[in-house]
């Protein structure tokens, strides 16, 4: 984004643009085909990569079916909680309590369910509606009183973290079989949970590409006064996507209450830097630029296979932490050289 | 048919509106004009709904009362369509998403229908003669081109007996795509619409319009049939004070020194190269039709494109094209007022001066440090003198008009006292009075020795301020003109011909 | 609630210490005396054949493969492991419960013969432990809570056995430390964390033993969620000492929160009036122990062979036989009388003293 | 003159929107005067009220010269580490790698001092020149690839977490007094570590105030052309805010070795979210709309007061994350309002 009008002063500036500082360069786009499937396909690429050399090192346990339709299950909560802030990304809002807001639902759930013996359905209802009141306190104080993003939802999420404390400091477990069994119940050896992912996946790529909800969204996120002179209703739309972030990130914590049967309150905070990850490596991918949905379930994925890799290898620790942080950063830098490599 | 009643507006406690009446009536272009800063553009955004009027206002569409401020839901349905003064593009979008927002051909399941969405956009494009890849990336665009997109996207959204309000349109625009916009615009009007236009060409506006309406401080000053007015009588109207020679005396007695000289510079966007000399106190002009290259000049020069060949001579010192940088073409002593003016003229966000001290910070400087106070009064001084107002040197750069933008970076420029500066556009979008007093302002630092590259497509602009023309055409010089040569015709001719 | 704190002066304000009382304190000393000896190994249960378990996999779910507490426990569960031909994979849950979960998983997908849960609750993993026991695959849990047979709560997410120290025991031994060490002039601050589990139980069992043995003293309790130990503990520490200058005992109930309390300690310049006393025995307490600095006292239990004891409960359950309720882990008292003694550069077991484990467990599985 | 940049607000609100933009004029100057000083003091206001309120709960002890030269020695080093990345935030970068440096830097200096005897000011200059190293691999991934600065330094800051336990995974005591002595000494009641973040947040203060550099900065934060146009070596001060984010990062490390007398690998991540809570929070105040030195060093106290207070009342655990969340979110909101009520 070289010249042009202060498109989202850089601090909220969508990832992956290729000529970020850049100098002024007419007629680039001619270029973006070739350079296209480097940079859109980069990151499926390193996957692939990746695959192939943990399945060459270990090849019995790795390359099997049951191995992936662990990594494909077990990771699914987290893509939920990742596409589920892509909106709020999109349109320039950095949601970081997406995972207080987990958090808060999954301890509401078991507090509500277990020991106060309400029926799940309501129990889900509850925390569902939980994350669309935080979604909408933060769209109050992010678009009504037009307060930066990032330290509002920074204050918003340790808030509810210790909320979801000090409603039930110790894990609860015993929450109502039917959840467990909607999230946890063997399709095809994968968890249904997968597919919840899978079809929340969908529909917001459907809405990004092809409604008009979806232009408004990347529209807004260009900043400057854009989206509100081209007569998109600018506040409604930034307040709805923060409030779907809440309900998303709620839902993924009734997703997680079902997988794991139980409700720990300090587990919400653990999600936030790698659903982070997902959604901004995602944007490097697919759409590169934008925030998009396959792109961020590619990138959640390639990264949980590293993890499984490096386990299956016997390495884990903090080599783990290491590949994961080095990981990113080399995903991102080869697809950005990939990408200038085609160009010149 | 759109009426607008009492219309005032006040920022903070300044009134930038003051009780303004129009009508907007079906089949008519109306022409809004005023000084810089009289408030046309706000007027033009509490239409579309982006400033809320204060109370009192009544603005009726068809007769009825719409709600205030108006949704952008409300003035869609009240057929209006808008050209702003900031164009309102997506950079980071392909030209057929921005020309499409707002409005989509939605099929079951909320779905856009993209096929049908660049059928629709390849036919405008192709109706209106602007010839953009619809894939191609806004941010990738020449201004221009970024203004017929908007222009084509605002006609092609209008369905035909509504209203379609453009600020400025033509501004970057030479003559001969701004001639053609405009009779587009009398069409749209002759099939039903009603058009409200606003420029500082006063010659344009009189011929297109069929009304005009003269804003000054905020009022209507004066509201009549076109064939009423003549340039003069308007320029009166807007200034409130008859006009003057509106160009100065140029002095033709240059000095011998030549300060900047291209040699044999060339880059991807020029097909030959150009060889050019400006001696101190020289204005040379350099013009062409859109994207012809000429406007792609300015940012070979000051190394902010990528040039491949030749050099270029600052004063004394002469620079390889591969070094060049804005650094180190400014070391050298040269200047680059943009086009640009909203991301690449100034900081909006910052306060007017920090934006004018921004290239002389030395001068303020003792011992390593910025003396504020002395900055703060020379930055009052140079608002004085440059007419710039509010002369409030902590306002943010996004709070003053256009026009007056504009003049805050010219100052930032001058005040530098370059060798040789380059101005691109630098009238764009300011009043006949502000324009006549840049034109002052250009030549007084002319005859104390700057030499100005004046990269403009205001044909009548060169042709009365500079001394010599260059004029480009599929990207390469093809002509000078100069002397008695040097007329608007000449120039008007040499850009056209094929 | 998590953030529970309270304040009690404990109940016999201004009478002298009965007869009774020095009784107890009495017989507290002698048991500490006890405490600091070397420790012995006392067979948990009957000895048993092990012979059949060559080619099972038992998976280790650890809180955090690069802690070297973690690391001792998975060196002992190795070793055992490969005594008895079994294969131990280790897997990282980093602490987190979700993770925790996608392993469970993988550990059923993958067919293990038994799964270690180490220091995650089990409440917390309900439904992927039940998946599990519906696979036929037995959990053991370990570092939770205290050494028992599993509770019918913990017995119906498929837990068949808990390995662990007694913590419990760890909080009375630090109180019966406090109170024999003050005089009947003790007061305290208790710092626990409210997001660990053993939390609740030590501190109960602490203000018990504390109430009991010294009734005039004073007594805080604090809590610092494990995340913000770093972040907070400076700063509580401070608060605390500032609400109530006569503060003497420090007792976090995990001695990695000491680090993060000492300095604040002597930026009060309470450097020479507070002493601490802790639990787990980590190396840089035990420094500081042995430098004099601040540390009255650390109480610490043996890591590998904690691990050889997962393995004995693991390999009982396996081979059919019934759990034992402890594996009777020893703690150990360390402080002044017999620190000098150590050499903290050795390998932590060797702090316990020379009771060799290895031999007695093996002998327990009929391996002479 | 105000240093700073235009924060996230610019997407927030469009530019040209009446409340942001167009509030002063000729006309106005008193009433400039008064929202102006709601809007700059605010933060200060509300750090004065909750010092008023503790103080009146907990006279004899929250009230005394003590407790405030203990509140401000204990937070000094996250001032250090709040300031420090204030460049980086001022040119639009967004560093998450701070605390993965200062925890790299801490462990190098007990590794290397404790574990293989080098002398103290040996160690401190190798973990000083591993953060100008840190930052400048962030910044060649940021500047000269044109990455996205918040995937590249989250992943940086993981990957960093991981080296850093990957060093040592023990905590490390016996660091040289020397070192522990130049940052607890006591001068008149504070430790020397509150004068070195003085002495650093002065400088910053100069340099964003009275020199050009600062004023670059700025420029370049508000996007757009302007200053690459204006000469301004715009990738270079990138650069070279990104490497001195690493170096105060170091810094702030090295300083906390000092005042723990102990390095423990673990340590650095949980004073992530803290340092940008108090670089965003004070960017609503003494200079709004920019990144500022003051006003983030008002607001790391501003929490640490209320923490305190909290903590002498004898509430600690979670409500001290309700509190810590909770007036994160009311001092912007607040002093938004107040700005807002001032000006109509
Ligand atoms: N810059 C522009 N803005 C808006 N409309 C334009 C522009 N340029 C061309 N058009 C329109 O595109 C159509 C075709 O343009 P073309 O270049 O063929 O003009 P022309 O053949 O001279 O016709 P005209 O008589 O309209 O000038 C015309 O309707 C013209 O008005
Ligand atoms: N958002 C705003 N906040 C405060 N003042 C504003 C704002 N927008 C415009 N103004 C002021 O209102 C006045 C009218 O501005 P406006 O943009 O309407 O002028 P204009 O007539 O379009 O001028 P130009 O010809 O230069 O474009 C100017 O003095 C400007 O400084
Ligand atoms: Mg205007
Ligand atoms: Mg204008």
């Amino acid at each position: 984004m070289r010249e042009g009008t202060k498109i989202a002063s850089t601090t909220e500036r969508p990832p992956g643009n290729p000529e970020e500082s850049g100098r002024r360069n007419r007629g680039s786009w001619q270029r973006l085909k070739a350079e296209d499937i480097a940079n859109r396909y980069g990151l499926v690429g390193a996957w692939i990569v990746l695959i192939a050399v943990f399945g060459a090192l270990e090849p019995d346990k790795f390359l099997t079916l049951s191995n992936f339709q662990d990594i494909f299950s077990s990771q699914a909560v987290l893509v939920v909680l990742s596409i589920g802030v892509l909106p709020a990304l999109a349109v320039g809002a950095i949601d970081l309590s997406i995972a207080g807001t987990m958090g808060l639902a999954l301890v509401i759930v078991g507090w509500l369910n277990v020991l106060h013996g309400w029926p799940i359905a309501l129990a889900v209802l509850v925390a569902l509606a939980a994350g669309v009141i935080v979604g909408g306190i933060n769209a109050l104080v992010i678009v009504r009183l037009g307060i930066d993003s990032i330290v509002a939802t920074l204050g918003m999420g340790t808030l509810l973290a210790g909320i979801a404390i000090g409603i039930n400091n110790l894990a609860i477990s015993g929450i109502s079989t039917s959840l467990i069994d909607a999230a946890r119940t063997n399709v095809g050896g994968l968890q249904l949970v997968f597919f919840y992912a899978l079809a929340l996946a969908l529909v917001l790529w459907y809405v990004f590409r092809y409604t008009p909800l979806g232009r408004y969204l990347f529209f807004i996120g260009g900043g400057g006064g854009v989206a509100r002179l081209s007569g998109i209703p600018v506040d409604r739309v930034r307040a709805g996507s923060l409030v779907f972030s809440g309900l998303a990130s709620a839902f993924s914590g009734v997703l997680l209450a079902g997988v794991l049967g139980a409700a720990d309150p300090t587990v919400g905070p653990s999600y936030l830097l790698p659903a982070l990850a997902g959604a901004f490596l995602g944007a490097t991918a697919i759409v590169p630029g934008r925030f998009n949905v396959w792109g961020t379930v590619i990138a959640v994925y390639f990264l949980a296979t590293g993890i499984t890799g490096l386990e299956l290898l016997g390495l884990s620790g903090y080599i783990e932490q290491v590949f994961y942080g080095g990981s990113l950063v080399l995903a991102v830098v080869l697809s950005r050289l990939a990408s200038r490599r085609t160009q010149s | 048919m759109i009426e607008l009643r009492n219309i005032s507006k006040t920022f903070a406690s300044r009134p930038v509106l003051q009780g303004v009446d129009l009508t907007l009536v079906p089949g008519e272009v109306h022409g809004l004009v005023g000084e810089n800063g009289s408030g046309k553009s706000t007027l033009i955004k509490i239409l579309s709904g982006f400033h809320a009027p204060d109370d009192g206002a009544q603005i009726l569409a068809a007769g009825r009362p719409l709600e205030l401020p108006i949704s952008p839901h409300d003035a869609n349905a009240a057929g209006m369509r808008f050209v702003h003064q900031d164009l309102g593009l997506f950079e980071g979008g392909s030209v057929l998403e921005n020309m499409t927002v707002g409005r989509y051909d939605l099929n079951r399941f909320w779905r856009i229908d993209w096929r049908e969405e660049r059928r629709r956009a390849a036919r405008l494009l192709g109706e209106f003669g602007v010839a953009l890849d619809l894939d191609a990336r806004v941010g990738s665009l020449s201004y221009v081109e970024r203004t017929l997109l908007v222009v084509v996207r605002a006609l092609g959204q209008e369905a035909g007996g509504g209203t379609i309000v453009l600020d400025e349109p033509t501004a970057p625009l030479d003559s001969e795509s701004a001639g053609r916009l405009l009779s587009t615009l009398r069409r749209v009007a002759d099939r039903g619409s009603s058009v409200l236009f606003v420029s500082h060409r006063l010659g344009e506006v009189l011929s297109i319009s069929d009304r005009v309406t003269v804003l000054r401080d905020g009022r209507v000053v004066a509201q009549d049939l076109a064939g009423s007015f003549t340039e003069d009588s308007l320029i009166e109207a807007m200034l409130g004070v008859p006009m003057t020679e509106m160009y100065p005396e140029v002095s033709t007695a240059q000095g011998t020194e030549v300060v900047l000289a291209l040699n044999g510079f060339a880059g991807d966007v020029l097909r030959r190269s150009v060889s050019l000399e400006l001696r101190s106190g020289e204005i040379v002009g350099v013009t062409g039709l859109a994207a012809m290259g000429h406007d792609d000049l300015p940012y070979l020069m000051f190394g902010d494109e990528e040039t491949r060949v030749g050099a270029l001579a600052v004063g004394d010192r002469t620079i390889g094209a591969a070094d060049l940088s804005p650094q180190v073409a400014m070391r050298a002593g040269l200047g680059l007022v943009p086009a640009n003016r909203l991301s690449d003229g100034g900081a909006q966000a910052m306060t007017a001066t920090e934006n004018i001290t921004s290239v002389t910070l030395g001068k303020y400087m003792r011992k390593g440090t910025l003396r504020l106070r002395r900055e703060r009064r020379a930055v009052a001084g140079l608002m004085a003198q440059f007419e710039i107002r509010p002369p409030v040197p902590e306002l943010p750069l996004a709070s003053f008009s256009g026009g007056n933008q504009q003049k805050a970076i010219l100052a930032k420029w001058l005040s530098r006292n370059p060798y040789a500066l380059i101005l691109h556009e630098p009238t764009q979008g300011v009043d006949v009075g502000a324009k006549r007093q840049i034109f002052r302002l250009i030549a007084d630092a002319a005859r104390a020795g700057t030499a100005f590259l004046y990269v403009s497509s205001e044909h009548e602009d060169i042709a009365h301020l500079c001394t010599r023309a260059v004029i480009f055409r599929d990207r390469a010089v093809v002509r000078e003109l100069a002397g008695p040569a040097l007329t608007y015709e000449n120039l008007m001719s040499e850009c056209l011909r094929a | 609630g998590g953030g529970d704190s309270s304040t009690t002066a404990t109940g016999g304000a201004g009478t002298s210490a009965t007869g009774t009382q020095n009784a107890a304190l009495d017989e507290a000393r002698t048991s500490l005396d006890q405490l600091r000896a070397p420790v012995q190994f006392k067979a948990p249960g009957p000895a048993f054949d092990a012979g059949g378990l060559t080619g099972k996999t038992v998976y280790a779910i650890v809180p955090g493969l690069s802690f070297p507490f973690v690391q001792s426990v998975v060196q002992g569960e190795k070793e055992a492991a490969e005594a008895l031909g079994m294969n131990l994979v280790a897997v990282d849950s980093r602490g987190q419960v979700g993770t925790a979960s996608g392993l469970i998983d993988q550990a059923v997908s993958r067919k293990a013969a038994a799964i270690i849960l180490q220091s995650v609750p089990a409440e917390a993993l309900a439904a992927p432990l039940k998946e599990a026991a519906r696979a036929g695959i037995p959990i053991i849990e370990l570092t939770a809570r205290d050494p028992q047979a599993p509770p019918a709560s913990l017995e119906q997410l498929g837990i068949k056995g808990i390995v662990s120290f007694c913590y419990t025991c760890a909080a009375r031994q630090m109180a019966s430390v406090v109170a024999t060490d003050s005089g009947g002039k003790a007061n305290t601050v208790l710092v626990g964390s409210p997001d660990l589990a053993t939390t609740g139980p030590m501190l109960k069992a602490f203000t018990e033993e504390y109430t009991r043995l010294c009734p005039g003293c004073k007594l805080a309790t604090k809590q610092v969620q494990l995340v913000q130990w770093n972040t907070q503990l400076p700063s509580l520490t401070s608060s605390v000492l500032k609400s109530d200058p006569d503060v003497n005992y420090m007792v976090p109930l995990y001695d990695a929160m000491e680090p993060s309390m000492a300095p604040s300690v002597a930026r009060t310049g309470k450097a020479g009036n507070v002493k601490f006393v802790s639990y787990n025995a980590t190396l840089p307490v035990m420094q500081a122990l042995k430098r004099k600095d601040m540390v009255l006292a650390d109480i610490g239990s043996p890591l590998v062979w904690l691990g050889w004891g997962a393995i004995d409960q693991t390999a009982r359950i396996l081979s059919g036989k019934p759990p034992v309720e402890s594996e009777n882990l020893p703690n150990r008292l360390f402080d002044a009388s017999n620190i000098d003694s150590l050499d903290l550069s050795k390998p932590e077991e060797a702090w316990y003293g020379p009771a060799d484990f290895r031999t007695e467990y093996k002998k327990l599985w009929g391996q002479n």
